[in-house]
C-alpha cells in the first residue's frame, strides 16, 4: 500500500503519439481522458500531434529513450514496427489503439468499441425518422468508423425495417464545410436524420432544421434541440485501469478493448428525451440494460457501408 | 536607392559560407516562436543538435527521412532542368509504392534477388508512367504540366484509397484500407542492426551521382539542358524536343516511383494512403535549394531532414507543439533561398546623382 | 536647328562587372538637330542612351536638360518617369510593347495616373490621331501588338514617345526592321518634326541613313567618344575609319558558273497562322556556287519559307528537294543530316541556348558526331578544342569558349554561328537576315564567309529585307509578296522595290 | 436519367454549386490578379489556411465579423508580400518561393492556433455570417432561392468579380497590370514601377485568396481546424487557366467546379452502391484536367509568367 502511494505522489510520465490533431474526434477522446488523469496528478502527460506515419517510429522511440513510462497511441498504420519498437524497450509500457492483438510483455492495445451506445443511437433514429431515409458522412471507411456505422445501422433498423440509409464519406478527416455540403445534398434527397461521424454534418442539420445523431462526442451542447442522441467514448476507464497498472508495476500485454464497452463505462449512449418519443425511450433503456446485463450482442461488422438503393 | 547587380564571380567563401550563414539566420530566427511558446531558448538548440547528432539512432533517422527526399529531389531537378514543371511527383510516389506492393506482396514469389529488382522495377515504371501522361497532354495539347502534375496527384491519392479498399486491401488487415505487406525477401536489407535506415538510402546515393553525371557528361543530358535553356534554339539545332522531354519525363517519374518503393519496401513493409508526409512537394524545395544540382540535392535533402528531425525532436523535448517543426523548415527554406540569392546578386545603394555638375 | 542648347550628358561613365560601356562621354544636343550616334557593335550606345532615359543608373556623371524656357536643368537619373517629365522620349533597340494589349492601351500607358477610376479613351484616341495626321505615321488603334508587323509595331513605339509630348526623341536603331521605303517615310516625317523644333538623337549601322538625314555625328568606340563631326563634312569612309580605327575591305563578288541543282522548292505551300508565315505554290531552285537572294517586306512569307527550308516548318503540299533527296520528315534534324546549313535570322531565340556555353553551342547541331560523343558520352575535351580552333578561325570575341553564350554581344554571337555552320562544309545555306543589326565590320565578315561558301560549292539561299546587301551578294533575286515568289528578271532597285510592294506581279 | 434531370434543376443543387464555388472564386480571382502579372503564386493553398485561421480567431478574439474579414485579407496581404518581395525585386524561383510560402503560412497559423488553444478538443464556434434574405428579391423563382441562401461573403464574391473586371479592363491600373505580365520592359520604358506593379498585384491577389479561406471558417463553418482547406487553393491555379485569365469566366470556371462538386454528392447519394465513393471524389478533379487540355489550346499565358525582370539588366 504504501509503495502504491509512492508512485502515485510521484506520478507517472506519459507521453502520447496522435497521427492527427487533437481535434479529431477520436483523438479528442484519449487526449481528454490523459488531460484529466493529468489534473488529477496521477501522470505528467506530454503530446506530439499530427505525426506522419512515417515518422511515428522515431517518435516512440525518442519517448522510451526519455523514459516515459507509458506511451499512448494509435499504431493501425505501422502494427507490426510498433511491436518492433516496444520489444526494444521493454521497461516502458505500451498502450496503443490496434486492430490486432497484445504482445507480451509490454504491448497493450485498445479500440473504440462503441458499437453497443451506437446500436442504441440508431434505435432513436430509426424510430425518428418520417421520410425513412437517414443519411450519414462519414470520414474514411475504416473499421473504427465503419463498425459503428453498421451498429447504428442495426438500431436503427430494428425499431424500423424500411428504413434506407445513403452513406458518404468525403476522404478526409477535416473538412467540415465538405461533411455539411454532402449533408445537405442528402437532406436534398429525402434524409430527415443526419448521422454526424464528422464535423460539419450536425450544423447542416440544424439550418435545415432536421435531427442528427451525434458519435464519439457529445455535440448537444453545441447544438441544443438537434441531437437525438449520441453515443459517446470515454477513454477515462481505459486510461485509468492502465495508469493504475503501471503505478502498481503489473502492467503486462492485455486488450484493454473491453474498458471501451458499455459494461465498464467506456461506453455510454445520451438521449435528450424531450426529442424522443418515451416509448422509444423505453425500448433503447431495455436494450441497453438487455446489453449491461450480456444478454444482447451488438454485432461487429467492419465492411465499408453502402447506400441502400 | 537600392539596386540588384549580379555578382562577376561569387567567391569560394562565398558560395560556400553562404548557405551555411544562412542556415545559422534561418535557426536564429525559429527563436521567435520558441519564445512565443515561452521555452528555454539555449536549451532548445541544445535539443535540436542532440536531436540530429546526438546519438546513432538519431543519425539514422535523419538518414532515414532524407531517402525519399533525395529521390524526389532528383525527381524535380532533372524534369526542372528541362523546364518540365513536374508538381506530381507526390502522385507518382505513390503510384511507384502501388506497383511495389502489387508486385511484391506475393503476386510473384520469388528469390531476394530477383524479387527485389522486380519491385523496383515496377515501381519505377510506374511512376514513370505517372509523369508521361502529363507530357504528353502538355506535348500533344499544350495542357499545362503544373496544374495537371499538381490535379493528378489528388487523383492518385483518391485512386490510392480505392485500391486500398479493393484489389490491394490486405485480407488479414483486418478491414483496414491497407495493402498486404511486401514479401520478406522483396524487402530492401536495413543497413544496420535495429535501425531504420534502409539500404534505399544507398540507391539514393547512387541515383544522385548517376544523374549528376549524365546531366553532365552524356548526350542525353546535355540535350535535355538544351531543350530546357531554350526549347526554340534546341529545336532549330536538330534536337527532338518531345523525345527529350519525354526522355526526361519517365526518368523524373521513375525517380519519385523510386521515392515511393524506398519508402514502401524499405521502410514500412506495405502501403497505406499516408505513407508520404508530402515528400513529393518537399522534394521540389530540395531540388531548388540544390539549385537543380543532382549532386546539391543530396546535400539539401540531408539539410532539410535534418532540420526535420532536429525541430521535431527539440519541440517534443521542449513541450512546444510539434507544428514547430514544420515552421523551422519552412524559415529555413525562405532563409535559405535568400541566401542563396545574395551569393548571386549584389545589392547596394547607389548615392543619387540628382544635381550634380549644376 | 538653332544654337539653343537642350541637352546635355556630362561625363557619363558606366561599368559592367569588368566591362567599360561608357567611359566619360559628355554630349551636346541643340533645338531642332538630328544627332546620329554611331559605332560598333557593343560600343555602348544603347548604355549611353539608357542612362539618359534612366534605365541604368550611371556610375559617374550628369544631365541637363533644358526645360520649357529653354533654361538647362538636372535631371533626376535612374528613373525613366524623370526623362519622360523632362521631355525625353526613346523609341528602344528592342521592342518595349505589351503584345497582349492593343496600340491605343501601349501609347497611353503611364500617361494616366495609375489611382484614377476611368480611362479616358476618346480623348487619347483624338490625341493619337492627331499625331498620326500629323506626322504620317500610322497604326491600328485597336488591334492587339502582337498581331501587328514589325514595321507597324515600330510606328507604335514612335507614337509612344510622340504621346507624351517629348521634345528630345531617341530613336535606338528604328529602321533595323523597317523597309527602305519605310525607313525614309520615317524619316521625312521626323525631318518635318525637327523642323518644329524636335531634337533627335539617333542610333544607326546604316550610313546612308546617317549621311542623308543627320545633322552631326557622333562616334563611339569602346565605350569612348572619339570624335564628333558635321554630316556635312563626312562620308562613308571618314566614319568607317572613325568607327572601327582603320579602313573596312569589301570583298569582291566573282562571276562563277552555277552548278547542279541543291535545292527544288516544286509548288510548295503553307499554311499558317497569319499572312507572314503563310506561302502559297511556291518553287525555286537553288543551285551549286549560286547565291539566290529573297527581297521582300518583312512579313510576306519569308519566316515561312525560311522555316520550310531550316525544317521548323511542316508544308501543306508540294516538295522539297535537297541534293536530289525528297524530304518527308519535316524537322531541323532532318535538313542538318541532308547537309543544310541554317542562319536563323533571330540568334537569339533560334540560335543559341545562351545559358550553355560557346563550346557546347558550337556542337549543338551534332551531337551524334563521333568527333564529339562516344557511346552518348560527350567528349569534353574534343568539345573544348574545336571552340578553341573555331573561336581562332572565326575570330570569335568575347569572355572565352567556356563562358556563357548569351554573354557574347550580338555580332559575335553571329560568327560563332557561322563558324558553327561553314564548318560542315554545307551543300545548302539558308541565311536568313544574316547581318541585322550588325556593325560594318561584322557585316562585312558575313559576306566575305558567305561568298567564300558559294566558292567552295555552296548553294545559297539569302533572305533579307536589305535590298542593298542582296543585291551585293545575290546572283539570282526573287521576290517574295503575299505569299507568292516571283523571280526578278532585273536588279534595278527601282523596279525591285515596286515587286516588293507588289505593284508588277 | 430522370434524376439527374431533376438534380441538375434543383433550387438546392444550384445554391450549394454557389456555396461550394465562393471560396473558389476568391482564390481564382486572387490566382489571376499574381498571374497576370507575372507572377505564379503557388502561396495560395497556405495563404487560404492563413485567411481562414486569422478570420476566425480575429472573430473569436471579439472583431465582427467584417473585421475577421479584413484580419484575414490583411494576413493574406502579408504572406503576399513575402512571395512578393522574394520573387519581385530578388526575382527568385515562383515554383519554390510559392511552395516556401504555402508551408510557411500553413505551419505559422498552425503554430499560432495550437500555443494559443493548447488544450482543446475542440476548437470553439463563432458566430458565422447569416443567409442575407433580401424580403422581395429571395421571392423570385429559382433565382431568389439561389442567390438569397448565401451569406454576405458570397456576394462580395461575386462583387469582386465584377471589380476585378473592371479594375483589369477600364482603369489604368489594371491596363498597366496586364502590360507588367507580357512585357515587364514596356511598363518600365514609360515610366511605371515594374517591381510596384508586380508587388502590389500579388499582394492585393493574395489579400482575394485569403478572403477564400476566411469563408471557409466564417461561412460554411464556423470554427478552424486543421487540413480544413483540403487542397481547394490548388485547384484555383487550375481553374484560372481554364478560366485564360479572364475574371467572368473565372466565376464561370468556379461555379462549373462547384456544380461537379455538388452534383458528385448528390449522384453518389442516388448510385453510390454501384461505383466505388472515389470515383466521384475523382470527378471533379478529373474533369478539371479535361477542361483543361480543351482549353489549352487557346490559352494564352501571360507571357511574362515566372520571368523575373530586373531594373537594369538585360
Ligand atoms: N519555338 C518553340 N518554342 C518552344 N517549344 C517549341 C518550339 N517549337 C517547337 N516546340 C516544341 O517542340 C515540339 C516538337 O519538337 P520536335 O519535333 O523536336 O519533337 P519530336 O521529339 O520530334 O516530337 P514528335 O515526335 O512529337 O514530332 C512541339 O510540340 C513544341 O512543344
Ligand atoms: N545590362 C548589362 N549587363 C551587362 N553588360 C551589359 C549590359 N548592357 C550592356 N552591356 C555591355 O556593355 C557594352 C555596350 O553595350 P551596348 O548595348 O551599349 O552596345 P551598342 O553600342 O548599343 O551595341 P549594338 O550596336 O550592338 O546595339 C557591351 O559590351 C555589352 O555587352
Ligand atoms: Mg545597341
Ligand atoms: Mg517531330
Amino acid at each position: 500500500l504504501t509503495s502504491a502511494g509512492v508512485a502515485a505522489a510521484e506520478s507517472i510520465k506519459v507521453a502520447a503519439i496522435y497521427t492527427l490533431p487533437v481535434e479529431q474526434q477520436w483523438i479528442s477522446r484519449i487526449h481528454k481522458a490523459l488531460n484529466t488523469a493529468a489534473e488529477r496528478g496521477d501522470i505528467e502527460y506530454v503530446f506530439s500531434e499530427n505525426v506522419a506515419n512515417t515518422d511515428y517510429e522515431r517518435v516512440m522511440r525518442e519517448y522510451a529513450e526519455q523514459g516515459m513510462q507509458l506511451i499512448v497511441g494509435e499504431v493501425f498504420g505501422l502494427e507490426r514496427a510498433a511491436r518492433k519498437v516496444a520489444g526494444d524497450y521493454p521497461e516502458t509500457a505500451f498502450l496503443m489503439g490496434s486492430s490486432f492483438g497484445p504482445v507480451a510483455p509490454n504491448f497493450s492495445v485498445f479500440d473504440n468499441w462503441i458499437h453497443e451506445p451506437s446500436y442504441l443511437s440508431g434505435m432513436a433514429a430509426g424510430a425518428a425518422t418520417e421520410t425513412n431515409v437517414i443519411g450519414m458522412v462519414g470520414g474514411y471507411a475504416i473499421p473504427e468508423v465503419n463498425r459503428l456505422m453498421h451498429a447504428f445501422m442495426g438500431g436503427a433498423r430494428e425499431v424500423n425495417p424500411d428504413v434506407k440509409f445513403i452513406v458518404n464519406f468525403i476522404d478526409s478527416w477535416y473538412d467540415p464545410p465538405k461533411a455539411k455540403e454532402s449533408a445537405f445534398a442528402m437532406m436534398d434527397a429525402g434524409a430527415d436524420i443526419m448521422y454526424a461521424e464528422r464535423f460539419g454534418v450536425s450544423d447542416a442539420a440544424v439550418e435545415r432544421g432536421i435531427k442528427a445523431v451525434g458519435n464519439v462526442i457529445d455535440t448537444s451542447g453545441d447544438y441544443p434541440g438537434t441531437i437525438l442522441a449520441s453515443a459517446l467514448w470515454h477513454m477515462e476507464a481505459t486510461i485509468d485501469k492502465a495508469v493504475a497498472n503501471v503505478a502498481g508495476g503489473t502492467f503486462d500485454a492485455a486488450d484493454y478493448g473491453q474498458y471501451s464497452f458499455m459494461a465498464y463505462g467506456g461506453g455510454s449512449l445520451v438521449l435528450d428525451e424531450s426529442l424522443v418519443a418515451t416509448n422509444v425511450v423505453d425500448a433503447i433503456r431495455a436494450k441497453e440494460a438487455d446489453i449491461m446485463a450480456g444478454m444482447f450482442r451488438v454485432n461487429v461488422n467492419d465492411d465499408r457501408p453502402v447506400s441502400d438503393n | 536607392m537600392i539596386r540588384i547587380e549580379p555578382r562577376q564571380a561569387p567567391s569560394r567563401l562565398m558560395t560556400l559560407g553562404i548557405p551555411v550563414l544562412s542556415a545559422v539566420v534561418a535557426l536564429a530566427l525559429a527563436a521567435i516562436p520558441l519564445a512565443f511558446a515561452g521555452a528555454g531558448i539555449a536549451t532548445a538548440y541544445q535539443e535540436m543538435f542532440k536531436g540530429i547528432f546526438g546519438s546513432v539512432f538519431a543519425f539514422t533517422e535523419m538518414l532515414t527521412r532524407a531517402t525519399p527526399l533525395i529521390f524526389t529531389g532528383l525527381a524535380a531537378a532533372l524534369a526542372f532542368r528541362a523546364r518540365l514543371w513536374n508538381i506530381g511527383a507526390e502522385g507518382q510516389l505513390y503510384l511507384g509504392a502501388m506497383a511495389a506492393v502489387a508486385v511484391g506482396a506475393g503476386a510473384v514469389d520469388a528469390p531476394g534477388f530477383v524479387l527485389i529488382p522486380l519491385v523496383i522495377l515496377f515501381g519505377c515504371a510506374a511512376g514513370a508512367v505517372g509523369m508521361a501522361v502529363p507530357t504528353v497532354l502538355k506535348s500533344r495539347f499544350g495542357a499545362d504540366e503544373v496544374v495537371t502534375t499538381l490535379l493528378l496527384n489528388f487523383v492518385i491519392l483518391i485512386f490510392l484509397q480505392m485500391m486500398l479498399e479493393g484489389p490491394l486491401k490486405d485480407p488479414m488487415g483486418l478491414g483496414w484500407p491497407q495493402s498486404p505487406p511486401i514479401l520478406d525477401q522483396g524487402m530492401l536489407p536495413p543497413l544496420m542492426d535495429r535501425m531504420r535506415v534502409h539500404s534505399g538510402f544507398i540507391i539514393a546515393l547512387v541515383a544522385a551521382g548517376v544523374a549528376q553525371f549524365m546531366l553532365v557528361r552524356s548526350v542525353w543530358g546535355f540535350k535535355l539542358r538544351a531543350v530546357g535553356e531554350n526549347a526554340a534554339a534546341a529545336r532549330h539545332a536538330g534536337i527532338r524536343v518531345n523525345r527529350s522531354m519525354m526522355s526526361v519525363a519517365l526518368v523524373s517519374g521513375a525517380l519519385a516511383g523510386m521515392a515511393g518503393v524506398s519508402e514502401v519496401a524499405g521502410l514500412k513493409g506495405y502501403l497505406t494512403a499516408d505513407l508520404s508526409p508530402g515528400f513529393g512537394y518537399t522534394g521540389i524545395v530540395v531540388a531548388m535549394l540544390a539549385g537543380l544540382s543532382p549532386a546539391g540535392v543530396v546535400v539539401s535533402a540531408l539539410f532539410i531532414a535534418s532540420v526535420f528531425v532536429g525541430a521535431d525532436s527539440m519541440s517534443r523535448a521542449m513541450g512546444v507543439s510539434s507544428y514547430l517543426a514544420d515552421l523551422v523548415v519552412s524559415m529555413s527554406l525562405i532563409c535559405v533561398l535568400i541566401g542563396g540569392f545574395t551569393a548571386r546578386y549584389r545589392i547596394t545603394r547607389v548615392k543619387p546623382l540628382r544635381g550634380e555638375g549644376a | 536647328m538653332t544654337q539653343q542648347k537642350i541637352l546635355s550628358l556630362n561625363g557619363l561613365s558606366k561599368r559592367f562587372g569588368s566591362v567599360i560601356a561608357n567611359d566619360a562621354v559628355s554630349l551636346e544636343l541643340h533645338k531642332g538637330e538630328v544627332l546620329a550616334l554611331l559605332g560598333e557593335n557593343g560600343a555602348g550606345k544603347t548604355t549611353l542612351m539608357n542612362m539618359l532615359f534612366g534605365h541604368y543608373m550611371p556610375d559617374e556623371g550628369s544631365v541637363d536638360v533644358a526645360d520649357e524656357e529653354g533654361n538647362l536643368r538636372p535631371l533626376a537619373l535612374g528613373h525613366p518617369q524623370a526623362a519622360l517629365q523632362a521631355g525625353i522620349g526613346m523609341v528602344h533597340q528592342h521592342f518595349t510593347l505589351a503584345e497582349n494589349l492593343n496600340a491605343l492601351d501601349n501609347i497611353v500607358l503611364g500617361s494616366e495616373p495609375l489611382r484614377m477610376l476611368r480611362r479616358d479613351r476618346a480623348g487619347a484616341r483624338a490625341k493619337i490621331e492627331r499625331i498620326m495626321a500629323h506626322t504620317g505615321l500610322t497604326a491600328h488603334l485597336d488591334v492587339p501588338v502582337g498581331k501587328m508587323s514589325v514595321g507597324e509595331r515600330q510606328r507604335v513605339e514612335i507614337l509612344k514617345a510622340l504621346y507624351r509630348d517629348v521634345r528630345i526623341l531617341v530613336l535606338d536603331e528604328p529602321t533595323a526592321v523597317l523597309t527602305p521605303q519605310e525607313a525614309d517615310t520615317l524619316f521625312s516625317n521626323i525631318g518635318a518634326m525637327t523642323r518644329e523644333g524636335l531634337s533627335v538623337i539617333f542610333i544607326s549601322h546604316k550610313l546612308r541613313e546617317v549621311l542623308a538625314f543627320s545633322h552631326q555625328i557622333a562616334v563611339l568606340r569602346h565605350g569612348v567618344k572619339v570624335g564628333e563631326i558635321a554630316t556635312a563634312d563626312a562620308n562613308e569612309r571618314v566614319i568607317a575609319r572613325m568607327m572601327v580605327g582603320a579602313d573596312t575591305q569589301e570583298t569582291p563578288r566573282e562571276a562563277m558558273e552555277p552548278g547542279k541543282p541543291v535545292l527544288k522548292l516544286e509548288n510548295i505551300s503553307v499554311v499558317g497562322r497569319s499572312k507572314r508565315d503563310t506561302l502559297e505554290n511556291v518553287s525555286l531552285t537553288v543551285r551549286r556556287h549560286e547565291i539566290l537572294g529573297i527581297a521582300g517586306v518583312s512579313g510576306n512569307g519569308q519566316s515561312a519559307l525560311a522555316g520550310l527550308i531550316s525544317g521548323l516548318t511542316r508544308p501543306s503540299g508540294g516538295s522539297i528537294v535537297v541534293d536530289h533527296i525528297g524530304i518527308t520528315e519535316h524537322h531541323p534534324q532532318t535538313m542538318i543530316r541532308e547537309g543544310v546549313g541554317r542562319i536563323p535570322e533571330d540568334r537569339h531565340h533560334d540560335g543559341i541556348v545562351g545559358a550553355m556555353s560557346v563550346a557546347e553551342n558550337m556542337v549543338i547541331e551534332r551531337l551524334d558526331d563521333p568527333e564529339v560523343q562516344s557511346r552518348g558520352l560527350l567528349k569534353h575535351d574534343a568539345i573544348s578544342a574545336n571552340a578553341d580552333r573555331l573561336a581562332a578561325d572565326y575570330d570569335v570575341r568575347g569572355p572565352g569558349v567556356n563562358a556563357r553564350a548569351r554573354l557574347l554581344s550580338g555580332g559575335n554571337i553571329q560568327k560563332m554561328i557561322l563558324a558553327r555552320v561553314f564548318e560542315q562544309n554545307p551543300k545548302l545555306i539558308l541565311a536568313n537576315q544574316p547581318t541585322r543589326g550588325l556593325d560594318m565590320g561584322a557585316a562585312a565578315e558575313v559576306a566575305r564567309r558567305l561568298l567564300e561558301a558559294r566558292a567552295r560549292g555552296a548553294g545559297i539561299v539569302l533572305i533579307s529585307e536589305d535590298l542593298d546587301e542582296v543585291l551585293s551578294l545575290a546572283d539570282r533575286v526573287m521576290v517574295i509578296h503575299d505569299g507568292e515568289l516571283i523571280e526578278a528578271n532585273t536588279r534595278d532597285r527601282e523596279k525591285i522595290g515596286l515587286m516588293m510592294a507588289g505593284e508588277m506581279a | 436519367m430522370m434524376d439527374i434531370l431533376q438534380i441538375l434543376l434543383s433550387e438546392s443543387f444550384w445554391a450549394a454549386s454557389l456555396r461550394i464555388a465562393t471560396p473558389l472564386i476568391f482564390g481564382v480571382l486572387g490566382a489571376l490578379l499574381c498571374e497576370k502579372s507575372g507572377v505564379l503564386n503557388l502561396g495560395i493553398e497556405g495563404i487560404f489556411v492563413a485567411g481562414a485561421m486569422a478570420g476566425w480567431m480575429a472573430v473569436w478574439l471579439g472583431a465582427g465579423l467584417w473585421g475577421g474579414v479584413i484580419v484575414a485579407a490583411l494576413v493574406g496581404a502579408f504572406f503576399g508580400l513575402i512571395h512578393a518581395i522574394l520573387t519581385v525585386p530578388l526575382g527568385l524561383s515562383q515554383h519554390v518561393s510559392g511552395l516556401g510560402v504555402t508551408m510557411f503560412a500553413t505551419s505559422v497559423s498552425y503554430f499560432v492556433y495550437r500555443t494559443a488553444l493548447p488544450n482543446v478538443s475542440s476548437p470553439p464556434r463563432i458566430e458565422p455570417f447569416q443567409v442575407l434574405d433580401i424580403p422581395i428579391l429571395s421571392e423570385l423563382p429559382f433565382l431568389g432561392p439561389v442567390l438569397f441562401q448565401q451569406t454576405g461573403l458570397t456576394w462580395l464574391a461575386i462583387f469582386m468579380v465584377g471589380s476585378v473586371w473592371y479594375v483589369m479592363n477600364r482603369t489604368p491600373l489594371g491596363v498597366a497590370i496586364q502590360a507588367v505580365g507580357d512585357n515587364p520592359d514596356s511598363v518600365d520604358a514609360q515610366g511605371l514601377s515594374v517591381y510596384g506593379l508586380r508587388i502590389g498585384a500579388v499582394v492585393a491577389g493574395s489579400a482575394l485568396m485569403a478572403l477564400g479561406g476566411a469563408f471557409l471558417t466564417m461561412s460554411a463553418f464556423d470554427a478552424f481546424f486543421f487540413g480544413m482547406v483540403n487542397g481547394r487553393g490548388w485547384v484555383c491555379i487550375a481553374l484560372v487557366i481554364f478560366a485564360s485569365w479572364r475574371p467572368g469566366k473565372a466565376f464561370l470556371g468556379a461555379l462549373l467546379f462547384g456544380a461537379f462538386d455538388a452534383f458528385q454528392v448528390r449522384l453518389q447519394t442516388e448510385v453510390g452502391a454501384l461505383v466505388p465513393g472515389q470515383v466521384f471524389l475523382m470527378a471533379p478533379y478529373i474533369l478539371s484536367i479535361i477542361a483543361l487540355v480543351v482549353a489549352a489550346r487557346s490559352a494564352d499565358y501571360p507571357r511574362a509568367l515566372l520571368t523575373p525582370w530586373f531594373k537594369g539588366q538585360r
